[in-house]
């Protein structure tokens, strides 16, 4: 789960780490009310978890309240990047100096939380880290030591910060450190921290991805996550579905049966609509709640439901069947393939249905190009609305 | 031979009275796997299919010469039951189930860093040796006993592929699904050293996945001659679209390995053969299998 | 540092520990109105941290107010074991079975923390456990891993809870080894742990040890900390002294001095007034401080100062002149011995004050020996009230 | 010979720019300890009496060949500047500074406990081996070398007892306050045992103080034969009070052990001569020594 900008500096600034006063705005008049609060010129910027914001026009700089406002008209209710631009952050415009890089994250090949820290920060940071690797200080953090003072005296004389600042990036990165692992976050990053005139370093940005699976002990954040009610309809039952822009959707006895699911639509001509993991099967209900999901989604021209368990396929078909019976009116072709445990049995409940929706395939190449197939050939017929 | 486990291997299995675990433990028993104890910590006393439960993995030890760990406890308390096996000397370890968080992870794979403990997963389908012992999710129906080994970063994807070789009639060694997280106890790397060290296995199955570098370290390590048996390999995620990436530590840390296209380069420069598809798998192990 | 029974029990309370409604009284008519609130029967028990309190009366029930204000008007005021009694805590009685004792401290022979359980708790577990060791389960636990849930379990299982009350023992177990690490405590002890009839577990008292070496880290609790006058200024000069009822005076430079300087007045016939380190001498003012402290208590005969350092004695001298002048009027004998770095320095300047008061002495054991016999030569002249 | 330390041992100060690391660096460099480098964070650059000062020992160890520590920091700053020290490889660390909180030991010790740093202290006046290098608060003038060993609780009765033997006209091979503080890096019998060892050293004079247990350990250490030279005790505390004990865990823990009787009888159960009088040593020493 991304934080939001504001959501991540108001965690830096409980944990010592200075940040621009600022403010989150909802409409252009909110905007233009809290540039005047804070005084301007004053930056304005769009609250979406998107890479490279600042190039997509999503921070505005405002020298009176009116500009604030303007400048929130311009980006509240459109889409950057695919997400939708619900809030913008209006925050006071600091002078600065020198802007370094610093992130906390973790390291999947080492398994072990990273350090990274670079005295060119800014948003050509892996451009220039690319071209010369000795700007950028890198140190694997021991998850039992953690970040010491002494990692942070390291990291800052290796990317050669200058002296004057130093102790003060060193308490930043102890900071960050406390908050990747009191967040149970996978990264943590401040780019850049810029330099002020009284040698103060400020996070100007800061993005903190914390990790889904830990949510459940970081209960005030877990209240905060914004998910479709699709998402979380989902999330309720234990499956993972994450939606996309194509026709097909796919249903996967877990993850990498979804991914391949996938790919094999691709493979043969289709688009998938989604991502669709409901596990081994054993999730009472699971099977169901997919399925409905997807007959409930109106620009599906066909499902992919192709499974392999051990989990109780007996079930999953009336899972499937429950589901299908919910939606009597959804004409959308279902092909089905289920391999595995109790899947003769399985496969005659689906065939004892006699859906005209529901394909039977079992064949795994076969099942994916009867979708694409039927997929091109299906007319999607009005839905209620 | 197969690897890790094998007819001889004695389980207990921690979370035996959670739904998985009274779903699983029977169906693994009845295929021959020895499961001599279980544990649920204040189900200590209660018998499930034949098996005794006990508190704790010390008193199931006390009662009962077990070497290995089939673990079914949920993500928020993996952690504790991970140790607990591997405090106990238990190896190898195979984890289970999802949802566990990934710094509690990162912190137990340094806290054993020293330990000969073997840990699988988590959220691994498990593993087989076919005809002798499976521990986890694998139905053993999909597989047979024969000389490709498969390792797997996908779950269903092992129990298909094996599936798919044998209905080709070539069957398998051992099967290990090493977990879809982003951190696991045990790598390609760790399973093809064991591959290559056992005399039954002529040739291996990998199927990874987008994210992370594994199959790009897989690839270094074939390439540098310590793996010199076929390898046919398979990565899944061409299509999935690469997930939002934000902030620059990502790129900074990981380079330009992690993406489809990157695992795929690796491992053709190291002489493995890519399936475009699933489904291309068993003939091209039936072309580099010994016959 | 010893918290009361009432605020270790509120910090029991606080992690999950369930513990009798009680409330402190410094005045019997508080405790009678206590008793009132909570209903009757009470337990008034003096906030005195010794041992064996409830052999020694400083427990007792009371089964109305009036009673309560009896039981909190004998203790009040009283003395026991050297300790004054300044208030009771009130608490509610409860009918119970079983009671354990359940313990985590600080083995210092293998430096780690232990945990130790019993299902036959009271005061008279260590007799019991001695007689009978398998009543008692003992878990070293590593500071890396903390106390888990398995933990207690084995604790538990081995120490034969009876099975419908393990889970709530092992949740408590947890909270005390929280407690332990969060509070840095070297023991966290209840004795008993109460089973009710529902099967509920109580503590039904508790004890806890901080450590000083933390208490900076622990602001809440420092805060708390009653030490007398001289004890604080001691403190704030980083010295550490301990009153104790004898009539010679002890400084020593380090602990093991202070001790030995002890052991040889003893050794020789005299009582030491107090335990007094102060350190090698770096601290500024350290040594005046401490001979302050003695020279205005209007116990004493005679000051051992006995010391060897290699830090600045010069600076020690001039100390000990500045103690000596603040304080003209109070004969009080001081013996200085001060061997080490400076010491020719020191003594000349000794030497050079002419203050009657002073004997130099350079022998280790004459020098303790002259303190004996001038406190025993010695009549205390009136001190100025 | 000499144990732990001698006039090749190269030491980097951590904690130089602080008030006792400006009183005590030169000092020892003067005895000829060698003090290459000292470290204080936000103080690189600097120099304190000839010695460049770095921020880190990472960046000290860059520009000298440093092997040992000598660590002069408060203590809340301790567990952080020892593990840094011991990260780095050094050792012997000396630490000198009391005030570590003691689940800060515990950590450290249990942390360190696979490693072969050796660890003085926390809360030791440091060590000597006279005529060769001083680490720590000893004052060289109270030593001289010889044939006796000295191990101690107490900082200052470390050096009293040397002066009390230099006047008899006995040398020390090398004398180690161990530390004031509940737990400690190393123990009397770490250090016997090293003794032990050590060719030069022919007798060894023990200290101990009333508290924890490891008088008598050392003791058993002796009496089970691994000491095999003469050893003449002293055991500081005897006439002071008992701490106010209150709980039962002390008594359950540590039994009958830990008081000044208990290590008394321990130490002349194992035939250790134990004076009564500081002031006896050197009479008991001179006795034992080989003419």
């Amino acid at each position: 789960m991304w934080l939001t900008e504001h959501r991540a500096k108001s965690l830096c600034r409980d944990h010592g780490i200075a940040v621009p006063d600022g403010e989150l705005a909802a409409t252009p008049a909110g905007a233009a009310a809290a540039a005047r609060r804070l005084g301007c010129p004053v930056v304005v910027k769009a609250q979406v978890a998107i890479s490279g914001r600042g190039k997509l026009g999503g921070v505005r700089r405002a020298a009176d309240p009116e500009a604030a406002d303007q400048a929130a008209a311009s980006l509240l209710g459109t889409r950057m990047d695919g997400q939708p631009v619900e809030a913008v952050r209006v925050e006071s415009y600091l002078d600065h100096g020198d802007e370094f890089y610093l992130s906390i994250g973790l390291d999947p090949t080492q398994a072990t939380p990273v350090a990274l820290v670079s005295a060119q920060g800014g948003a050509e940071i892996e451009d220039r880290a690319g071209a010369w690797p000795d700007l950028l200080a890198r140190l694997a953090i021991s998850p039992v030591d953690g970040l010491r003072p002494y990692h942070g005296w390291q990291l800052v004389t290796q990317a050669r910060i200058p002296a004057p600042v130093r102790a003060g990036v060193v308490q930043v990165l102890q900071a960050m450190y406390t908050l990747y692992r009191d967040l149970d976050a996978l990264l943590v990053e401040i780019n850049p921290l810029a330099v002020r005139a009284d040698g103060e370093v400020v996070a100007l940005d800061a993005k903190i991805l914390v990790d889904d699976n830990a949510l459940y002990r970081q209960p005030t954040l877990a209240q905060e996550r914004r998910l479709s009610s699709a998402e979380r309809r989902a999330a309720q039952v234990g499956i993972h579905y994450v939606p996309l822009e194509g026709d097909i959707g796919i249903v996967g006895t877990g993850a990498g049966m979804a991914m391949a699911n996938m790919d094999q639509v691709t493979h043969f001509g289709g688009r998938p609509a989604n991502f669709m993991d409901i596990g081994p099967g054993i999730l009472r209900g699971g099977a169901r709640v997919a399925l409905e999901i997807l007959l409930e989604r109106p620009d599906l021209k066909a499902v992919l439901f192709s499974g392999y368990t051990a989990g109780p396929l007996e079930r999953v078909a009336r899972d499937i069947l429950a589901a299908l019976a919910a939606h009597p009116q959804r004409a959308l072709p279902v092909v089905v393939r289920l391999q595995g445990h109790q899947d003769a049995e399985a496969r005659a409940l689906l065939a004892g249905a006699s859906d005209p929706r529901l394909h039977l395939e079992a064949d795994f190449d076969i099942a994916a190009r009867k979708a694409v197939q039927l997929a091109q050939s299906h007319t999607v017929p009005p839905w209620p609305s | 031979m197969a690897i890790l486990i094998d007819e001889r291997t004695r389980f207990l299995v921690q979370g035996i009275t959670g739904r998985f675990g009274r779903h699983y433990a029977p169906r693994m028993r009845r295929y021959g796997t020895q499961i001599l104890a279980g544990v649920s910590p204040g189900h200590g006393g209660e018998i499930v299919d034949g098996i005794p439960v006990y508190n704790t993995v010390a008193d199931a030890r006390a009662h009962h010469p077990v070497d290995a760990a089939i673990v079914l406890v949920p993500g928020p308390a993996a952690q504790d039951a991970l140790l607990e096996a591997a405090q106990a000397g238990l190896s190898p370890i195979v984890a289970l189930m999802d949802g566990m968080p990934i710094q509690d992870m990162v912190w137990l794979r340094h806290r054993l860093r020293h330990s000969a403990t073997v840990l699988i997963g988590p959220n691994s389908p498990g593993l087989i040796s076919p005809g002798r012992s499976v521990a986890g999710f694998i139905p053993p129906q999909s597989c047979c006993p024969g000389p490709v080994g498969i390792v797997s970063r996908s779950g269903t994807l092992t129990y298909q592929t094996a599936h798919l070789l044998k209905a080709r009639g070539i069957g398998q060694s051992t099967a290990v699904g090493i977990g879809g997280d982003p951190v696991v106890g045990t790598s390609f790397v760790d399973l093809l050293q064991r591959f290559q060290a056992d005399p039954e296995t002529e040739a291996v199955v990998l199927i990874g996945e987008v994210g992370g570098t594994m199959e790009e370290e897989a690839a270094a390590f074939i390439r540098a001659g310590h793996f010199t048996k076929p390898v046919v390999a398979f990565v899944a995620g061409r299509s999935v679209p690469v997930g939002r990436r934000m902030g620059h530590a990502g790129a900074l840390v990981m380079g330009r390995r992690g993406t489809h296209a990157s695992k795929v380069a690796a491992l053709q420069e190291a002489g493995v053969a890519v399936a475009a598809l699933l489904t291309e798998i068993p003939s091209l192990v039936a072309a580099r299998l010994r016959t």
